[in-house]
């Protein structure tokens, strides 16, 4: 039902996908920011 | 008449100093040194209640300084709050630390510093040094018990450290006590303290 | 109950130790991503793929299980901003302000989401990608709010300041949104709009609600697990010279 | 304490008084910008009068954000604010004659200046006064929310000023412009001049406070 791309299911697709997105967003930058200051304190120790 | 009793402050987690203790008496003139950067500013701020998030205590006539409202503590930093596009008239009559204009006074002072001025002139117009002069003749014709200057002798000619020494020693003869930042020497002997001693690295 | 109070007591000045919180929110993480990432997935699929399609706007609804939780998150953010800032203000919990820092950006994107699924699902049921209705308008000005409190961040070098500057504009903005709320009610009733109602679906049927309440529940969950990802980054920016840091 | 706050006043007066780019710019601006609306809208007055109270408020409100965002930065530059915090006085009077003379020098002339301005953009002349009486009401809360913004991004020149000012002037906005159109459809405006009122009474303490906290965290 939701699979063919008439109608508007478009637009609950490209709604999926940004919220997939701002979700993944949201979990990867602290994620990164978080890697990146431990790298650095790994480094210092050695 | 000011204790200072443990007094630490610091920037975010570093501490400028710590555990500094001062006591001043009647009559006195202190000089704050200390190399560049190490708080000598700092310090006098929190003496004057500009920066009040210190640790410790300072007390005044023996009460906590926070308690006190409006002591009268003269304080001149080293941004002289003067703006540009009033007269020099207009700059020292609206000055919030003058409660008595007395312009004949300051200008006596200003020609004691050797310092030629117009009142009706924009104070914009003089340079830092003169103005710095006509910031120390509004010291000088203010009635304090504690004067708080930071940086007096800085930028100034022979004959305004002269005329300077002079004020210091007639404000101690009408009962007042100085305190004062200078990275110069003197060559007088004043009670000295080093922020420098108070560095815990 | 006098015991009660002394555990909340203790829970509280736990809150405010960054160490405990670095150390507790690294152990409870794995399981809030697991259960938040079940019930993500079960709600979205369930409401995106199974539910029964709406028979007056067909699938297109279904953006409601992406909107309606946005929209919930964006607010309940702003809110415990609001709590966090007069912890903040009153007992200068340091932690606070990292909470309200992490926070921020979470907020204005779940706004951003709930603004820009709102626009997408109007385009077809209304014709037009935005109207100025009330709720849209609000949700516009809460936006703005977020993006002004990230950029105060900016124009201050001292954290402890910065902390305290954001939350003094948290707090205005707390007030004022219900009074900025209320004026945009008046405006609208004024103005007349198209008689348009988002939540006109007063017989929504169980196997439409079911996915939307798992829904709602897993985008809480995900707001709980990338602030507390955001506010472990937070405490390790700033606390990277700490000795309990380095040895951790 | 009523003599030093007779001092505040007098100072501001006369330094806003010789700084006159700070009252004459928010003018211009208001000027130019009223003349902008006829040419990229419509100069059909049937069009303009209807949009007026809107047009009217909106630059009001541009032209006021000029002038208030700099309220604190000169004292806080110049030094004057560390003078006054060594004063050991309460902060209070400051604050609140600061936005007092500020608002006497930017919005006033533009309040006054806009009741013969609004004729170009053929304002029904019965509701001269009604927009008026909203501009007098409404702008002192625009000028508190601009001494906030003011004092919170103390020292910095930057966008933060409009994108904290504008969102939290909705109400006022709102409120202002329906007084006016309302009353051209015939009917009671006071009440919203009474939500205006109550408005500033409310945010009144609170803003002062909230500007008093914000000065004092550049001085931590």
């Amino acid at each position: 039902m939701i699979y063919d791309f008439n109608d508007y299911n478009f637009h609950v697709w490209l709604v999926l996908l940004i919220t997939v997105a701002l979700i993944g967003l949201n979990l990867i930058v602290p994620k990164v920011r978080l890697n990146k200051i431990n790298k650095l304190k790994k480094i210092e120790k050695n | 008449m000011l204790k200072v009793d443990n007094l630490s402050y610091a920037y975010t987690d570093k501490y400028l100093f710590e555990n500094l203790n001062l006591s001043l008496d009647i009559k006195t003139i202190t000089k704050v040194s200390g190399s560049n950067g190490s708080g000598k500013t700092t310090f006098l701020k929190n003496i004057s209640g500009i920066l009040q998030d210190y640790e410790g205590e300072i007390l005044y006539l023996n009460k906590n300084i926070k308690d006190i409202s409006s002591p009268n503590i003269f304080y001149a930093g080293h941004k002289n709050g003067f703006k540009d596009n009033l007269t020099v008239a207009e700059n020292l009559k609206n000055d919030l630390r003058n409660p008595v204009f007395d312009l004949e006074k300051i200008k006596n002072f200003l020609s004691d510093f050797g310092c030629k001025v117009s009142f009706s002139t924009s104070i914009g117009n003089y340079s830092e040094g003169q103005k710095k002069k006509i910031l120390l003749s509004l010291f000088a014709s203010v009635k304090a018990d504690l004067y708080v200057l930071d940086e007096p002798f800085s930028s100034l000619d022979d004959k305004g450290i002269d005329c300077l020494n002079e004020i210091f020693r007639q404000k101690t003869s009408e009962g007042s006590s100085i305190v004062f930042t200078s990275h110069e020497n003197q060559g007088k002997s004043f009670q000295e303290i080093n922020i420098d001693d108070f560095k815990n690295d | 109950m006098n015991r009660a109070f002394n555990n909340l007591k203790t829970f509280y000045h736990k809150l405010g130790s960054s160490p405990w919180f670095y150390r507790i929110s690294g152990i409870t993480i794995p399981y809030v991503a697991l259960l938040s990432f079940l019930f993500l997935t079960i709600g979205i699929v369930w409401g995106v793929f199974f539910s029964p399609t709406d028979f007056k706007q067909g699938d297109v609804y279904r953006i409601i299980y992406m909107h309606v939780p946005a929209a919930s998150v964006s607010q309940s953010i702003y809110y415990t901003m609001t709590v966090a800032a007069v912890v903040s203000m009153i007992w200068r919990m340091k932690m606070a302000g990292i909470f309200i820092k992490s926070m921020a950006p979470i907020g204005a994107s779940f706004t951003f989401l709930a603004l820009i699924s709102g626009s997408i699902w109007g385009q077809p049921t209304w014709g037009t990608w935005w109207i100025w209705d009330a709720r849209l308008t609000s949700t516009l000005v809460l936006f703005i709010f977020y993006v002004a409190i990230i950029s105060l961040y900016s124009s201050f070098s001292e954290k402890k300041s910065a902390d305290q500057a954001v939350s003094i504009l948290t707090l205005v903005g707390a007030v004022n949104l219900p009074i900025i709320k209320k004026s945009v009610d008046w405006w609208n009733t004024l103005h007349q709009p198209a008689s348009i109602k988002f939540t006109e679906s007063s017989s929504i049927s169980p196997e439409m609600l079911y996915p939307l309440i798992i829904s709602i529940f897993g985008f809480y969950l995900v707001v709980l697990l990338s602030g507390l990802m955001a506010m472990r980054a937070e405490i390790a920016k700033r606390e990277t010279n700490k000795e309990w840091f380095k040895n951790y | 304490m009523t003599n030093l706050a007779k001092r505040i006043f007098y100072k501001e007066l006369v330094s806003y008084r010789k700084r006159s780019s700070t009252y004459l710019s928010p003018i211009v601006f208001f000027l130019i910008t009223i003349a902008l609306y006829p040419l990229a809208l419509s100069n059909d007055p049937a069009d303009l009068s209807f949009l007026a109270p809107g047009i009217t408020w909106i630059c009001v409100l541009l032209s006021t954000l000029l002038s208030i965002q700099n309220i604190f930065n000169e004292d806080f530059e110049d030094g004057s604010l560390d003078i006054f915090f060594s004063l050991r006085v309460s902060t209070l009077p400051l604050v609140i004659l600061k936005i007092l003379v500020n608002w006497i020098f930017s919005s006033l002339p533009i309040i006054i200046l806009s009741s013969t301005v609004v004729f170009l953009l053929f304002l029904p002349s019965e509701g001269l006064v009604i927009l008026l009486t909203s501009l007098l009401i409404g702008t002192p809360v625009i000028s508190l929310f601009g001494a906030l913004a003011g004092a919170l991004s103390l020292g910095k020149s930057s966008i933060l000023g409009p994108a904290i000012v504008l969102p939290l002037s909705l109400p006022i906005l709102i409120l202002g412009t329906s007084a006016v159109t309302s009353f051209l459809n015939g009917e009671n405006p006071s009440f919203y001049f009474l939500m205006m009122l109550a408005i500033f009474i409310f945010l009144l303490p609170l803003i002062c406070y909230a500007c008093i906290g914000a000065l004092r965290l550049h001085y931590e």
